[in-house]
């Protein structure tokens, strides 16, 4: 017996849940105090959303929502090291990404509120829609990724897909052909430990998900998704080498889904005690804000000012949002192709008619 | 004798013959602990224990392929499908596998299984979770594809599947999961797969429908007598393979049909029944045959699900038609 | 002008599109160096380069996939999955994203791919290489569905697939790839996608088909004119979304139809067919509509097959029925 | 960066291609007469078999044919080394494995000359049929194993696949469920380093296949698949480990494809130069000869006795298959559902009245 292959898993963390830095190597960022403002600003402000959004459900003002409650290093890490030309190329639980990429929190609800003009992002153009069905964004992603080097082009390409996520095949056809190709692919595992009801200890029996890179040829990395500074300095490298032609990169980031699943879920029925308790100790928000205390560069003051004017803001978008009149009836036939066949046009006509009848009771 | 909901029934039969037949298996994804994502499942795992209830990884192709192997080895698989949108992943299992095992093995190998599935839209659910897209597997030979109307026919006719020695697709009308009950006793009697069903009985005009589109169809049938006109209404049920001749008979009665479905039109089950009709009893219509649909378009999001939809008026407006054509 | 059989019309059309529009690329399992399973894409290699003309690992969710990916930037995938009984692993991205990205995001991102697929049978193939499931796309709305019936068509429709707007599936009926030539000019003109073409003239009966079917109709329609019946033949060609006003007015002349279609009859595009006509033209009919079709059982092993497919003579004793029914 | 993970994988080969042992330990059937013997034997059947089915097809005798030219060891060393109770689920390359389970030569003929009748084995009552579409078996394989493990038995399930098939999420689905379901299963990959026309460096990225089931946690182990020793030893130790219900193996054998895809390729099209001469040189046949001449057990004489002999159970599973009348047109409708529905019921009478027209003209 000869060994023909050798394989391991990284793991890094620079900031641990006391807010201490647990190596003296930190990246560059980690001391400018204005990258590790808007940082903290990003992730307080997707979780003011996500706590609002929540709110209108609960009032009937919302359908199924998201939200990432203890998952906003991920997004917001990631998400801020993509360059505007780059693309993201989300997942349903992916507002924190998304927004740091141009998405506005008026869209993000707009599209969980039932409105197609939601992912008609005005500013992130390129950025790819949701993809509810899970694990199929990896391979739009690739995609993405063959067309930008088909093209020559020095962008790269985020996509994001929860731990249970990859247990798709298409997760895994995504990794393996951006392996061969070498696409300028950056994969970011979510991982919160839950897949709706289900825990990793049933989902596979890998030690980390980072390893299933390895079925790929690809590099991997395993973070700790609560320290904003780790998920985003493992991006900026996946980025820069993604854009220097250098190939694919999967970041496993572990978290913990301190909310529900959606606004459909109660995690009560399945949840062990005190795994919350426990969770909130290591969540990414109050980390940070420890980290730049201790750095002398935010106080209680500062801490107010901020989730006072987020508050504002985030009341503006659902301001915004509800104010938002649906869409007229023939919107349903309208992009359905750039040409609508002769059939399909009588019954947009009938469905404008109709509407038109009920509009007249 | 327990008032219960479809889902209920469901979640009784389900009980009922695990509890009958221990080679009864349920699997799918958040069926155990959390009991399914409508409850479909709930207790089952505390009755049954987690090697008969099992919560799998995430994965559709898998659920269905393994789901084949074990019904091979004479487990019977009852496997959930989360919602009928997530059922593609698992197309090239249903299609190539689960609906040819017998016919391929020339009968060595048979695959008596359940796959089921909520379907359907009205439920102010996010994008591909109200999609109705029976008539896709309804043109597979080799697959039964089962649609339970209300909670009776949920109980029966899920304890018809999981006895059928053939693969078995049952989708269920989430729309209408909790809007009725029925007296259901828990008597392990079946109905009848394969079979139409007469709802209502009437003389000028025959109403066709099945899942949750069959409650607006009854409401218009109701609405029609007020106004004079009689309507037969049948539950198709079984929407492969088709039980025509009943469909058949009742038009040669009433020398008029419309069908009604929530799916798009174009493709779609109507379609089927309305050439069947065409082919068999052309000349026994008295007006044209009408369908009404869903539009041939993609299902939009919830605040535009409403317009999308079949409504009683729909219905209404092509019945009158129908009845008046002359 | 060279005579070229269907499938070197397809290699053909893509070389010229290729050469005309340096978006376009072709990407599937084999297409490279080997030029495709049955040669379609035989020297776009040596032409274009690997880079224009990719050879792909072997996974067709990833084919389709990823060929949405690379349209969303502006890049023109035609994708080719090997046989059509292997596109089922891409069910869920081309009927959740393929056939909704336009309309998901209100515009913004469009898909202009093809996604072909040689189909059908008669070519003595193992297991899956011999289905007929045009049907179940042509449920899908957001799809268009397009079917050549020989060389000249399959190099326009080909073309015109490639230059449209949206994602066309654009299936090859294999049977024929080699049994006729056309004298077809490479000048890049393309055929209209959307409409039927009426290949001959008739005014007893309608006969209307697609693809390689389309070969036995025309056999049967000229063996009728013998016996003095005036058969029309419209080839449906683009099977989604449906031109059927070419039909409706066909039968309003001839007063009789007959579909003529390989794949199982229950739920295939001909009670589409026969569905609009019954609803729309159903007094204009002097028959009623028939449908020759495959069997409702799975396409069985070469062996059998002949005994499976429609023949001439299916056709045939279809069209005397319903010319002399009264 | 702290290290969480670690994985490596080993190759073994017993014998090489001068039929020469490259270890000392040896297992003990590499030392038993008969069973050398009886592996040879059953290698040279199939390389028989399959140059008889290829020799039909040129004639018009039977339909597109996949030989396993080369890849003999393969199937011969997992097969042989099956319990008749466990469970083959083997892939459409898989005659090797198939006939040392129980499946005869007939069916196999019987399968590729277009009569289901092929599949429906007379001794392998259990085995699944071949599946064509690539990769779907290895989740049947995982559902046989879940049932045997329901129901408490102590038997294993072995399925094959090929390497280019590891690209299909199928394959990928079927290795992590049967991880974390600790089942009874071991997956073979025959790496004959073409899929069809697509050589490996433009498959995966992987340096080895064997490495995928790090994705899933399961154990792996890449094997000279040229030397039937090292392929059943490895075989044989991953299904004793699977019966005692210590869970799945990835076996990756390594061989080349001597032959073309099928009867319907042509491998000159893409094949490079010198390829087959090398293949040839490590081909398995010859070398189990030469390591059983070193041994002493092996003549000439044993060698044209024995292909003499197979020869005879060759042309007598020819004579069979082609003497077998095709079936009635109704066996069409007779295995579609136990009951057949009333409408497919006409159609069967309809078939059967073309079918008897038909046989009066
Ligand atoms: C193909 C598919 N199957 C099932 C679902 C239903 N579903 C939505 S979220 C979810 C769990 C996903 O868990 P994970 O991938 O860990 O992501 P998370 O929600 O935890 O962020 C499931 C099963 C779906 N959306 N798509
Ligand atoms: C899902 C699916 N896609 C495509 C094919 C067509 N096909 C048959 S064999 C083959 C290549 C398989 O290569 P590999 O997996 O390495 O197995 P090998 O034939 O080399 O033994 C392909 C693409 C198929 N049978 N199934
Ligand atoms: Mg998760
Ligand atoms: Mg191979």
């Amino acid at each position: 017996m000869t060994t023909v292959a050798k394989f391991e898993i990284k793991y890094t963390q620079y900031i641990d849940q006391n807010g201490k830095p647990t190596t003296k190597k930190l990246p560059a960022f980690a001391k400018d105090a204005d990258t590790l403002k808007s940082l903290y600003r990003a992730m307080c402000q997707v979780r003011q959303l996500d706590t609002k959004a929540y709110a209108l459900q609960r009032t009937g003002k919302m359908g199924t929502y998201p939200a990432a409650t203890g998952q906003e290093a991920i997004g917001v890490g990631f998400g801020s090291a993509l360059n505007k030309e780059d693309v993201l190329v989300p997942y349903y639980r992916g507002q924190a990404a998304m927004i740091q990429h141009g998405v506005t929190m008026e869209e993000v609800l707009l599209y969980w509120g039932g409105d197609e003009r939601g992912s008609d992002y005005q500013h992130a153009r390129e950025d790819f829609p949701i993809a509810v069905p899970i694990a199929t964004q990896c391979l739009h992603a690739a995609g993405v990724g063959k067309a930008i080097q088909l093209k020559g082009e020095k962008r790269c390409v985020a996509t994001e897909i929860g731990e249970g996520g990859t247990s798709e095949g298409d997760f895994y056809e995504a990794i393996n052909v951006a392996g061969i190709w070498n696409l300028p692919v950056v994969f970011v595992i979510n991982n919160n430990q839950w897949a709706i009801s289900v825990p990793s200890e049933i989902q596979t029996a890998c030690e980390t998900y980072a390893q299933k890179a390895i079925a790929a040829g690809i590099e991997a990395v395993q973070v700790d998704g609560n320290d904003v500074i780790a998920v985003r300095d493992a991006a900026e490298k996946a980025y820069a080498k993604a854009r220097a032609g250098k190939g694919a990169t999967l970041i496993e980031a572990v978290s913990l889904r301190l909310c529900d699943h959606t606004t459909a879920d109660d995690a009560r029925r399945y949840r062990p005690e005190g795994e919350l308790d426990e969770g909130w100790k290591a969540e990414p928000i109050l980390r940070l804000r420890k980290y730049m205390e201790s750095l002398g560069i935010w106080t209680e003051a500062d801490e107010e000012a901020l989730s006072k004017e987020i508050a504002e803001e985030v009341q503006q978008a659902v301001d915004n949002y509800l104010a938002t009149e649906p869409q007229a009836p023939e919107t349903m036939f309208d992009y359905l192709y750039e040409e609508l066949p002769a059939r399909t046009m009588e019954q947009r006509e009938y469905a404008i008619k109709l509407a038109q009848a009920k509009g007249a009771k | 004798m327990p008032a219960v909901t479809l889902i209920e029934a469901v979640n009784m039969a389900l009980s009922h013959e695990m509890e009958r037949d221990s080679t009864v298996v349920a699997l799918g994804e958040d069926i155990g602990t959390n009991g399914g994502v409508f409850r479909a499942t709930d207790g089952l795992i505390k009755k049954f224990g987690k090697e008969r209830v099992i919560d799998t990884p995430l994965a559709e192709s898998m659920i269905a392929g393994v789901s084949i192997g074990m019904a091979a080895q004479g487990i019977k698989p009852v496997a959930e499908i989360q919602f009928m949108g997530f059922i593609f992943p698992a197309a090239d299992q249903i299609i190539c596998h689960m609906a040819r095992m017998r016919h391929r093995t020339r009968g060595r190998i048979t695959l008596p299984m359940v796959m089921r599935a909520p379907f359907g839209g009205g439920i102010h659910a996010p994008e591909h979770h109200s999609e109705s897209t029976e008539a896709l597997f309804a043109h597979i030979p080799g697959l039964k594809v089962v649609i339970p109307s209300n909670p009776s026919r949920a109980y029966g006719l899920m304890l018809a599947a999981i006895r059928d020695p053939d693969p078995v697709i049952f989708l269920e009308p989430k729309r209408v999961y909790r809007i009725v009950k029925h007296e259901v006793e828990d008597n392990g009697e079946e109905y009848p797969l394969g079979c139409c069903f007469v709802d209502r009985e009437g003389t000028d005009l025959t109403l066709i429908s099945w899942g949750a589109m069959l409650h607006e169809t009854h409401m218009a049938a109701e609405q029609l007598a007020k106004e004079g006109i009689s309507a037969e209404v049948i539950d198709v049920a079984t929407v492969s393979p088709l039980d025509i001749d009943t469909i058949l008979e009742s038009v040669e009665k009433t020398g008029r049909a419309l069908i009604v479905q929530e799916s798009p039109k174009a493709g779609g089950l109507g379609s089927e029944i309305a050439a069947e009709i065409a082919e068999k009893r052309v000349f026994s219509l008295l007006a044209p045959i009408g369908r009404v649909a869903g539009y041939d378009t993609v299902m939009p999001y919830y605040r535009l699900e409403k317009q999308y939809m079949p409504t009683v008026d729909r219905i209404l407006e092509q019945a009158r038609k129908i009845v008046e054509y002359k």
